[in-house]
């Protein structure tokens, strides 16, 4: 390509090759104006994996019921301490790495975990294109067709989508600028400021354009529940972003997730909180986006445009993080898994401690002691299983916030501990948690 | 009261009297240095061997000298503001008063950030915009910051940390 | 100071006023030749507190055995706790907040801990200028005099010295290059490199002026014990400069620094692993050295000198930090709070859990459960406080590894939790540690 051309390029971005309305679904029509990040896009079907993240192609036989052909690893095969953590839950029978956003709707189409329980229509918020079939749903109004999906069944919500996340449910088509098109990220990060004393925060009115490099996936990288029997998508923020606030909200409102099987506790279950983690590390700190690391920017003949294969950066290093870190691939590759190794070895004491601890309690119970003389050892699983589960699940291993996510477990280990000390002598009162 | 730019004109005429501290220094010190674009004139002074140092190591030191990147486009300005900076420099050379390692001033930091859109324009037009544009839907759609992920180019700093925001 | 001056400075760095010698030890004379250099390291008196570190200048009244005025605040008072974990051992009589260099002597020779036990000569090692007394004492060399001196009772030896830490303990009079005069380090250091594949290690002889830039700091800063009945000053350093593997040394040798007074464990001290800690942090890895952030380039007219002046880069942050880090000072004090903070709140998590042991095995032994019956809680107790007491006695209250820190207390609390758990049912065997 010659340097004239180049210069053309470089005077217009982009050609108008089609009308974007705000009705525009299908990325293949946004693809027509903007190839470079509609290609980009579409690699989210690779599947590659690093040493703690990515994802391995796990080739199956189709079935009528489960039609995929490849499917990411079982972390229950890889871990089989987690089913004992979610003994009695849908986790316990299905539970997969998580793949490229390529597969965000098949995945949760075809989960065993469907089978296992009743899932609402709710569920679609974070698995498919909704901008759309919100609005047309609600008559034009985004929230009362969010809130019409959440009531009705997985299966028939199901019918009013089509596609996995897409352009429009991150860009306005008209600017192309960052929007944020999710009811309960709206809600939630407005009650979040709140706590921290900023009134009325409009997501798309009030956050600056860096802020939405990271908001767009925090609408759906979060920990959240369902609220009420509307089943509202509901994230826990009204005390803030942090484990211990998020787990005071569901103490305040009791709500539960399941009772675990084998000891009758009331537990939690911790779900892909990367944005409340990542909000606490060093990284958000100084203005690091989410894009930074999984869009980063990519050379496109004269354009630098932002990459829309998300995935790890560890496959991606050089450009993920060495404009910023001019330290060589293998030493930022080794920087991150030692960081990681220091997580995993801690999530390892944690989930032990809670595999003596169940064996404990349901040998105890079978021996007769009751649920009311467990109250102070159940209080102690729910606060401890949530703050390991909470760390297991975010995605990084612990890299978005190292000292967050071992002050978590440090603190889990010390709950379960005492929960087992607690079951020995049910006299003793447990230390507050701090 | 005064614009920006005017009041870095009226400096710009002070400096012009060899009177005061500020003035004796300028010309002894070479600070008229600021009107060249030679890079050894601005290590003349000690206090910018560091960055001088560094220049000669980035990246840009074939491509782009302390002024490509300190000082602004327009030809007004650009004499301003040589003549603001040495006028400051110089006097804060001379009573040593002065942070260290040296901070930029916000000023300053705006045109070295402007400074890379003069070269790398193009490189940077599909990111930048179209949503970019002031006029955009989203009101607060600042301008984007490169010194955030390319603080260094100028002159990297030691143990290959970020320059920050 | 004006221009002129500049630029002559500039030309000649500084005047050759007196001949320094191998045997020059008063810092005045040295000071003659370097007064920059020199000014500074008097300033080591100043004591001013920062959240977690500098010192405070508490006043006092003389008294015969103790002619102090001032010291720095008692550890003790601070922190009660302190006294329970080290019952028994002259710690819990007296233990304070380390201030500058300039005290580093007389806090030696005037702390209660010198009443409450016999202490060896080989303390000086590191409160005193000892090269030349080293030297002298044998007949020209330096290991034999330190050999002699550590088998001296502390008040003979205590004649042989005049001076804390001088610039002939850190320099090469001729050169002024940097130099590494504690045998205690030479061979530590030397078993280290062993340990990681670098065959006979000489540091004066291997080591880059960046490594020395932390080593001259590490003869000092470093965990350590008394050997044998010669009391050779030993770093443990055999398996590598890891707490578990600095512990695995002293499960090899079955050294124990006294038996607890309240539970009978035989427990060990962790003193200052500054250099050990440090070396797990990211810093570190990127090749910053103690002297980067504690003694940072200042400038003195056109010359560049080393802040001689050593202390907390809290009180510094400007020359300390900002040099790599161009975030706003008080931002740049948030971020290191936020991970002392982070440090605190788990330290304390794990001596809350070590009040409760010793509370509890001191029931249990006037209960009349045996030694033998206690056996696995003793182990459990000995590794647990060993390592809360390496995060507690490590100075920079997690900053220098701030991950490092928090996974060994967060197994701390494993452990000593698991030790209550075994003096319940004395059957139990506990897992093995990671
Ligand atoms: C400073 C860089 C950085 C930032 C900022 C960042 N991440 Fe990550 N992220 C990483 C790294 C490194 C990993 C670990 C990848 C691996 O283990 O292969 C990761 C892992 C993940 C994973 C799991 C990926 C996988 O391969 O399984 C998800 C999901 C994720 N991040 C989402 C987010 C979200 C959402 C945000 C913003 C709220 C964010 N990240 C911010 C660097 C970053
Ligand atoms: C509409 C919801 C939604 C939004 C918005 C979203 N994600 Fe995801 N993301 C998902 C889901 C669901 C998956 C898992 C898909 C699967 O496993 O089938 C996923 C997976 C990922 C993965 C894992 C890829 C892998 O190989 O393991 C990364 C990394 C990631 N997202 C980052 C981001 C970033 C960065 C953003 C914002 C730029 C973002 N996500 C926005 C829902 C979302
Ligand atoms: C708040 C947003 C959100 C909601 C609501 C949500 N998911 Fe997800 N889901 C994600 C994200 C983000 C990932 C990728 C990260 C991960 O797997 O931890 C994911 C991953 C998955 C995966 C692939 C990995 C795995 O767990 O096997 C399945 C299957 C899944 N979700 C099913 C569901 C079902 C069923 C529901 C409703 C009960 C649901 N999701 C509701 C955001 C959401
Ligand atoms: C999960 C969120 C998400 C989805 C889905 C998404 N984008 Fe983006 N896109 C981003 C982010 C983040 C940026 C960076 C915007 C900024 O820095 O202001 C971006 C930037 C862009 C830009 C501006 C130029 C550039 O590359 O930075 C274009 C054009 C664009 N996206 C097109 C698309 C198209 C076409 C699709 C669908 C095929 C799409 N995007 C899907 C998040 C998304
Ligand atoms: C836009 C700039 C930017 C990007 C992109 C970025 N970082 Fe960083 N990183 C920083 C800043 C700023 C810090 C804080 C320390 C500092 O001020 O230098 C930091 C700190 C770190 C640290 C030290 C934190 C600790 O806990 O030890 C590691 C490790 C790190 N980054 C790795 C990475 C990796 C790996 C990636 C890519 C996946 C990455 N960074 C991407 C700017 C960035
Ligand atoms: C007369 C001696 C002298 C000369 C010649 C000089 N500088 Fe400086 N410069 C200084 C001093 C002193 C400071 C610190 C002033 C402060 O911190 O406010 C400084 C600070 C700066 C700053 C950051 C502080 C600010 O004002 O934002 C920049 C940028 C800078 N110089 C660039 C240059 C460039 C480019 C040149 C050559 C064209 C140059 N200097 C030549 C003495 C000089
Ligand atoms: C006087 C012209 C000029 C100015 C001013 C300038 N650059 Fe450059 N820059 C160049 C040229 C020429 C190259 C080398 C050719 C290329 O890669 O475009 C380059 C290369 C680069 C590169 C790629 C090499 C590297 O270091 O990674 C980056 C990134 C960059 N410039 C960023 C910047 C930023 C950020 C600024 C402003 C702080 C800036 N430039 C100011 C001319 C300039
Ligand atoms: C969020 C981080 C980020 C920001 C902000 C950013 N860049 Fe970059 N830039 C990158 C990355 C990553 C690359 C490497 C792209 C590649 O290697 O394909 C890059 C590459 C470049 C290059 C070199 C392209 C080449 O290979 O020759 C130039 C020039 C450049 N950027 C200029 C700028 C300018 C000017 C700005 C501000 C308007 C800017 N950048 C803002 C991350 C950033
Ligand atoms: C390619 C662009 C570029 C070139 C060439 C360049 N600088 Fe800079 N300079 C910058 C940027 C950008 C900053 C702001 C750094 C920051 O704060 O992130 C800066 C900051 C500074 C500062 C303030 C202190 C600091 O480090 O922030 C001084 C002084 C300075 N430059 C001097 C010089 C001198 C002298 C030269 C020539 C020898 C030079 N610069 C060449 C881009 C450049
Ligand atoms: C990256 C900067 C950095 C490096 C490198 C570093 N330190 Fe520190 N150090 C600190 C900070 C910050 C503190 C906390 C000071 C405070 O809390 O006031 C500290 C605290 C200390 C303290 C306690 C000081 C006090 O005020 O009580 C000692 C002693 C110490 N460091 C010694 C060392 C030694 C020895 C090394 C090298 C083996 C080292 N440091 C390396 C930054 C550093
Ligand atoms: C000869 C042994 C020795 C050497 C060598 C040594 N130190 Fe120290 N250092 C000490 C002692 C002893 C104290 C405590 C003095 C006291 O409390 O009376 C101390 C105290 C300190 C403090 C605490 C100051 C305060 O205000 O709390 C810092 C910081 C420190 N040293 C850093 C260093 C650094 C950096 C180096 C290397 C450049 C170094 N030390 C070399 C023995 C040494
Ligand atoms: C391996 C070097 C080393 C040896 C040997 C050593 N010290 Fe220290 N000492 C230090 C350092 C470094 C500090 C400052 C850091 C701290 O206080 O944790 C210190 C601090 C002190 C302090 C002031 C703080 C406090 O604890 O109250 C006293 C008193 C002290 N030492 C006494 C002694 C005595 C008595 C001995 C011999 C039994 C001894 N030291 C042996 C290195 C050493
Ligand atoms: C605890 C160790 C220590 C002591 C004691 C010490 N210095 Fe230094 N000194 C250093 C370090 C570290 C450097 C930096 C050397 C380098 O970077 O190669 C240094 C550098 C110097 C330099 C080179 C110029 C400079 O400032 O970087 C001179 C001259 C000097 N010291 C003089 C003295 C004098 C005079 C004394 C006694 C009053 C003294 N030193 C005591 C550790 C020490
Ligand atoms: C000589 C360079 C240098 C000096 C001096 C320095 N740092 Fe750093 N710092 C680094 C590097 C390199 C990293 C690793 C991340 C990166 O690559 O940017 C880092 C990382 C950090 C981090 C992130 C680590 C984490 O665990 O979150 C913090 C916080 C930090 N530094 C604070 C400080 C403070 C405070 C000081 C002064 C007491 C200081 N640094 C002095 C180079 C330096
Ligand atoms: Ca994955
Ligand atoms: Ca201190």
């Amino acid at each position: 390509m010659s340097i004239m051309e180049h210069k053309e390029e470089a005077r217009t971005p982009y050609q108008q090759v089609v009308e974007l309305t705000d009705d525009t679904v299908d990325p293949a029509i946004w693809g027509r104006n903007f190839p470079a990040q509609y290609d980009g896009y579409k690699r989210t079907v690779d599947q590659q994996r690093t040493r703690y993240g990515g994802s391995e192609a796990v080739p199956r036989t189709p079935t009528q019921a489960d039609p995929r052909e490849v499917v990411a690893q079982s972390r229950l095969k890889e871990d089989p301490r987690l089913a004992v953590m979610w003994a009695g839950y849908a986790f316990s029978k299905d539970f997969r790495e998580e793949r490229g956003h390529a597969f965000m709707l098949e995945d949760q189409v075809f989960t065993e975990r469907q089978k296992a329980a009743k899932q609402p229509g709710t569920c679609l918020h974070c698995h498919a294109s909704v901008y759309v079939p919100y609005k047309q749903a609600g008559g034009g109004d985004l929230v009362k067709g969010f809130e019409k999906l959440n009531q009705m069944p997985y299966a028939e919500a199901l019918k009013h989508v089509k596609h996995p996340v897409s352009c429009i449910d991150c860009h306005e088509p008209k600017s192309m600028a960052l929007r944020v098109t999710r009811p309960a990220f709206i809600e939630g990060i407005k009650a979040a400021k709140a706590a921290q004393g900023v009134k009325d925060f409009d997501v798309n009115r009030d956050a600056t354009r860096q802020e939405m490099r990271t908001f767009t996936c925090g609408q759906c990288h979060v920990e959240y529940f369902f609220k009420g029997k509307e089943k509202r998508l509901t994230y826990p923020w009204d005390k803030g972003l942090k484990v211990e606030q998020i787990y005071a909200v569901y103490a305040e409102n009791g709500h539960k997730d399941w009772v675990h099987a084998r000891t009758g506790a009331k537990v939690l279950k911790a779900q892909h909180p990367e944005f409340e983690m990542y909000s606490q590390g060093v990284h958000a700190r100084s203005g690091v986006t989410c894009a930074d690391c999984h869009m980063p920017y990519k050379r496109e003949g004269a354009q630098k445009v932002s990459d829309h294969h998300v995935r790890s950066p560890m496959l991606n290093i050089n450009r993920a993080c060495q404009t910023c870190h001019k330290w060589p691939e293998e030493e930022l590759k080794a920087r991150v898994e030692s960081l990681q190794e220091r997580t995993y070895l801690m999530r390892d004491h944690a989930l032990n401690a809670l595999m003596d601890l169940v064996k404990e309690v349901e040998q105890a119970r079978a021996r007769g002691v009751t649920d009311a003389q467990l109250a102070n050892v159940h209080e102690l699983q729910r606060r401890g299983q949530f703050y390991v589960d909470f760390v297991e699940a975010e995605n990084s291993t612990g890299f978005h916030a190292p000292e967050e996510a071992l002050r978590i477990l440090g603190q889990s280990i010390d709950y379960i501990r005492q929960a087992q000390l607690a079951l020995r002598d049910v006299t003793t009162v447990p230390r507050a948690p701090k | 009261m005064l614009s920006d730019l005017a009041a870095r004109l009226l400096i710009a005429a002070l400096v012009g009297i060899p009177a005061g501290v500020g003035g004796y220094t300028f010309f002894y010190a070479k600070g008229a240095s600021y009107l060249t674009n030679d890079p050894r004139a601005c290590a003349n002074c000690h206090v910018m061997q560091d960055h001088y140092d560094a220049w000669v190591k980035s990246s840009h030191r074939a491509v782009a000298t302390c002024n490509d990147c300190h000082s602004p486009k327009n030809v007004v300005a650009k004499y301003a503001t040589k003549a603001e900076n040495g006028f400051w420099h110089s006097l804060k050379f001379t009573t040593g008063d002065y942070k260290n390692p040296i901070q930029i001033r916000p000023h300053n930091k705006a045109i070295a950030e402007h400074s890379c859109l003069k070269c790398h324009q193009g490189i940077v037009d599909a990111i930048a915009g179209p949503h970019a544009a002031p006029a955009a839907d989203h009101p607060k759609n600042e301008e984007m910051s490169c010194t955030r992920c390319h603080g260094g180019v100028g002159h990297p700093l030691p143990g290959g940390t970020t320059a920050g925001l």
